[in-house]
């Protein structure tokens, strides 16, 4: 692969270079456990891993402010997280757990959080889209009070390469543009649609020059350099509180496992895969800290301690949570009023 | 107030806009055509577009716009032209609007309210003459209203603005024109509630929708029969008020369903069944239904006539289920 | 408006010329009596007019040869037509009646004919699009061995500038773009979807342009002038002979009447249907060939006489036909085999 | 020969490809991916991109170009990966496939087969664990076929590529794995025909799909308490064979419809309702349904087996159905 990415940004102090590191990390390690979990049968169904990607949720998420909104995939731990999502909330999820963000009513694809408006964990590939332009519209008539002092409330809208062949990714282009919402489009090109590679997907694979013709900012980002990914992230998000509309970031990654647990990856060939975790991104900041003297093993230790740390919690908690009773099955299917119990008629 | 239903909907989103100002409409030709059975003709000029919004030919895109909207706190009524175009926007419906709340573990509820042309009739052919409604009504988290009168359909709108699910309004391409009395104080209908719409002894007439003046039309043929037939507007086909369905057959011991829909797997499939589950030693005679033919409507008015329920059938199919004796008062 | 396109091309010989303006007229007067029909309700249910627009279909579907396809909308009698579906049984269809062309079924929006391969008749805005695209995939396949002689078969699918904000719009191009599909994607640009203007409905309103997003060579075409039409669609048809894949035709163009009949026409100013109306294109093709000195008043009254004659045969047709028994009702929901009726079990 | 379910849908498509040149597989991941669920594992290496063609994720595109496709003379199968995400097509399915034949007049027959896995049991959540085949049957113009043996899963595969209108066939997902003997010479199935797969008078388990072995257990169990259960397998869903539904309800008198669709509006209601015109007389208890529960599927185990039918609940409701003396041979 060809890189036409400007250079690099330089590394930010060491503090906020840690941070992005230790986000990167916590996803990784996060999912390395979930992996591990699944053999054990504590976590089941679909499980779709982030590894390789992270950089794109550590450089991007945290660009946005409380007041934002996100928008995700089934491949969503890693925003999750990385937007303060509990790593043990999340886990209970994944446990199925009461104690879960969603009950344990959704598990892995299906990560919510009112808290930090995390609206989802969608698993229908681009079902999310439209949702996002739908947030954005209502934070831009809430919000246009707000405008002068801390300017727009911005929806970010993670999908990958796969999603932006749906019809849905079109209307909701066209929306946004139309409709000069603020929304976020993350793309996240990692060149496969389980095992569809982009260019049996897209008669254009150069994606942001597609999402240009609505006429929107699009820009092609190293999705395994976080800080081009936070970078970018910046510029959009900036652009966009003064008012600039919406953006659409493809940022460029790799996801170095399987697509989900049951994929075979006949798809594409282990070279490919040992050629880009050379780009791992993790390693590729890691590095350039070390360069910049900003981390040594110590450093790393302390960094993977902490998280260690963060995800035995997580562990512990799940495995303590409980599960819902029975009883509960039909709760849930329409909201509880004034006593009665939701429940289907 | 001498109205007509169009109005009477256009009133429902007019003072709904007015009092809150979280509430919009928003759909294709909603604004400058004035909606394209002319309901919300004005609105624009009223409200500016901000509150009536035309969007783009983008069906999955601005319900799944609208479903964000009321994520993020609006109010948004969402008109799709007719049911037919409903199905491209089918995804964001089951899969988000009637899910979420669920798949969330109840952090998020979608106030939603979906409005819809529905129906046959005025010989628009099979892509534009669809009954769906009963179709819809199969899918848990989601309400399906289907208000036959200039009350309802006013009132049945306030109360669908209330709730904090989606709710689906289908309104019946032919009642759009319907002229009648609304009271000028007219307020909220119940969205869980049935209502008889004549009182009777022999047979239950269970019908919504469009069917339910073709209904009262057999009701009123039948009484000159000496027959005497309670009909009952289901309203809501989703919560079904299973209640009011077996009191009344309870009472009449005889029931016949009416639904323009297509017969196998209507909604008169579950009342059929949820009467048979619940009143089957009342039943003095097979329930019988009166359904849409199974066929895409036609184009020619007498196919199209035949295609679906009209009120010789019903009387028939009362008289089909009463005694040999029918006409003389048992 | 502004008017970006290339020069008109000269004039063909004169016979060449006749015809298309014959279709033309023919087109329009059909339309008239149908507009005549309709208030004296002998068609029903929707009607919707191509007044205006006649040079599109008759400037690009004679350039199709027998075994091409054509995909049309609910605004198709242009299309019909010119294809040669008999006026006969299109009026016929329009009344309802068993020798219409869909045996009455379908009515205005559902024109179908197996005869010339015109496959509706489409009231679904963009639902003949993916149809289109599959038409093409089997022509390539079954085409394959024909590719040496007569080139391959193309499929025109023709849709509205509403149309285009459809996700099906993107789906079908980007299908047919990557897969290298023979559809010549005739796009009806005329300003309007309904009442919604085409600044409403695109966030770039350059229909070509985003079309050409897909990698697919697109024009902007002057659909008031029949010889630009035929010129464009004649180019893009011998690439796609040659193997070159789907072209996409915006023609710019303008519709005269309303939406349809029961369109009160609030949403445009008189001013601007007047304004187009100096570019009919009919007027435009017939101020040629005087100023060619191809045509005269005889010659006009001669034309003029011809379509009147075939219109009038067409409802002497249609008025003749007749009614389906109602037994036959649930006919054709499924396809008659070995003495069965069809009927819906 | 020893094989699984899903050998047998490889064995029915390689053998359609092999016997005719208009056949080819077309959908999301069936070529290099080998299918979502494994069923076209090989084929793309046997047979070339041709005839096993990789799709974009767009539903509604290559549902429609397969439609197109069969217009043009093709034969497409097309796999949506779940029923789930097939609403994003169901315009092209309803509109268009279901529609043409009779818009046309009988011009245009759309000879398309749509595969599909359906149902839940798998932990994959809301999104994913839909079963909607029984919704899809309420459109006349399909064809809906549930095969639950191995012998149906390959033989109605064939009868359905022969036939001329729109076929979709719904595999549960839990049936894939299942093993069992096939015939090498199994030959093709009817695809509007129930089977008896288990003979008894008593009481009648009418079911489909993945259901059906639930209900051959709950049989099994019911043989234990020296109740006679007869097992019909409904194989098609539309059309409905009402016949041999009337006719082993009219030999055991009781009926227990077992379904995996939520309860409302399912298929179960409608076999109900049929059962209720055309045996009412001869019932001696109201027909039972076990259906889904009207939730969106949970993800954890607990619930998501509580949401579904299980073997316990059908012996519960046809014990229900049966005299007070039950387990005492009548
Ligand atoms: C509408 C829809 N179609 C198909 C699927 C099955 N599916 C799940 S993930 C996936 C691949 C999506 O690829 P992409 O958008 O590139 O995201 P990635 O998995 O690479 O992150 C598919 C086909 C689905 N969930 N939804
Ligand atoms: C999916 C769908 N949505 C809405 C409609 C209602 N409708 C019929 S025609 C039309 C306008 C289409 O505009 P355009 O594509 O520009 O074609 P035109 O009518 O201008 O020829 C609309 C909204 C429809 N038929 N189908
Ligand atoms: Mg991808
Ligand atoms: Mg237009």
């Amino acid at each position: 692969m060809t890189h036409l990415y400007p250079p690099s940004p330089p590394l930010p102090d060491r503090a906020h270079a840690r941070t992005l590191l230790r986000h990167m990390v916590l996803v990784r390690r996060f999912e390395e456990k979930c992996a591990e979990l699944y053999t054990r049968e504590k976590i089941r169904g679909f499980l779709h891993l982030y590894i390789g990607e992270e950089a794109v949720a550590a450089g991007s998420v945290p660009v946005l402010g409380p007041d934002d909104s996100v928008v995700g995939t089934y491949r969503e731990h890693g925003q999750a997280l990385v937007r303060g999502v509990p790593a043990t909330t999340v886990m209970a999820e994944m446990f199925g757990k009461v104690e879960g963000c969603a009950r344990g009513r959704g598990g892995s694809m299906h990560i919510f959080d009112a808290g930090t408006r995390f609206f989802g964990g969608n698993a229908i590939v681009g079902g999310g889209l439209p949702i996002a332009v739908g947030l954005a519209l209502a934070a831009r008539r809430e919000g246009s009070a707000h405008r002068g002092s801390d300017g727009t409330r911005v929806t970010a809208c993670y999908f990958g390469d796969g999603a932006a062949a749906e019809g849905e990714f079109h209307e909701s282009m066209n929306l946004a543009a139309l409709w000069d919402l603020p929304v976020l489009f993350c793309c996240e090109n990692n060149f496969y649609a389980m095992g569809t590679p982009i260019e049996i997907s897209h008669s254009e694979t150069d994606l942001a020059l597609r999402a240009a013709s609505y006429g929107m900012p699009a820009w092609t980002v190293d999705g395994m350099d976080v800080l081009a990914v936070e970078d970018a992230t910046r510029r959009a998000v900036e652009a966009m509180r003064g008012g600039g509309g919406p953006h659409f970031l493809e940022f460029r990654t790799y996801r170095f496992r399987a697509h989900s647990m049951f994929d075979p990856e006949l798809y594409r060939a282990k070279e490919e895969v040992e050629k880009w975790k050379k780009r791992d991104p993790i390693t590729l900041l890691a590095d350039r800290m070390r360069e910049g003297g900003m981390l040594d093993d110590d450093g790393m230790e302390e960094v993977e301690a902490e998280v260690r740390a963060e995800v035995e919690e997580a562990v512990r908690f799940a495995e303590a949570g409980t599960w819902e009773p029975v009883e509960d099955l039909t709760r849930f299917v329409y909201s509880e009023q004034d006593g009665d119990d939701g429940e289907a008629a | 107030m001498k109205t007509t239903y169009r109005a009477a909907v256009r009133e429902a989103i007019r003072e709904a806009i007015s009092q809150d100002e979280r509430v919009f409409l928003m759909g294709e030709d909603v604004g400058r055509y004035g909606g394209c059975y002319a309901v919300s003709k004005g609105l624009l000029e009223e409200f500016g577009e901000d509150r009536i919004r035309d969007t783009p030919l983008s069906e999955s895109g601005f319900v799944g716009a609208g479903i964000g909207a009321a994520l993020g706190g609006m109010r948004p009524i969402v008109e799709v032209m007719t049911v037919n175009f409903s199905l491209l926007a089918l995804d964001q419906i089951v899969n988000n609007a009637a899910t979420l709340l669920h798949m969330s573990g109840g952090a998020f509820n979608v106030p939603i309210v979906i409005r819809m042309a529905t129906g046959g009739g005025r010989q628009v052919a099979a892509q534009h003459s669809r009954s769906l409604e009963g179709w819809y009504a199969h899918i848990p988290g989601l309400k399906i209203l289907a208000p036959a009168t200039l009350e309802d359909a006013r009132g049945m709108l306030w109360t669908a603005l209330e709730d904090p699910d989606p709710v689906l309004i289908f309104e019946h391409v032919l009642l759009y024109t319907m002229e009648g009395e609304l009271a000028e104080g007219a307020g909220p209908v119940p969205i869980d509630r049935a209502a008889t719409r004549r009182r009777g002894s022999d047979v239950s007439i269970i019908t919504y929708g469009g069917s339910l003046h073709k209904s009262l039309e057999a009701a009123e043929r039948l009484a000159g029969e000496d027959v005497s037939a309670e009909v009952l507007d289901l309203r809501t086909l989703r919560p079904l008020d299973t209640e009011a369905i077996l009191e009344t057959v309870t009472r009449t011991n005889r029931a016949v369903i009416v639904d323009e829909g297509w017969r196998s797997g209507s909604i008169s499939a579950e009342i059929s069944a949820r009467i048979t589950e619940g009143a089957f030693y009342e039943l003095d005679a097979p329930v019988a239904r009166v359904c849409g033919e199974e066929v895409p409507t036609p184009y020619p008015k007498h196919l199209e006539d035949a295609a679906l329920p009209q009120v010789e059938e019903i009387v028939e199919a009362a008289r089909s289920v009463l005694p040999r004796t029918a006409g003389v008062r048992r």
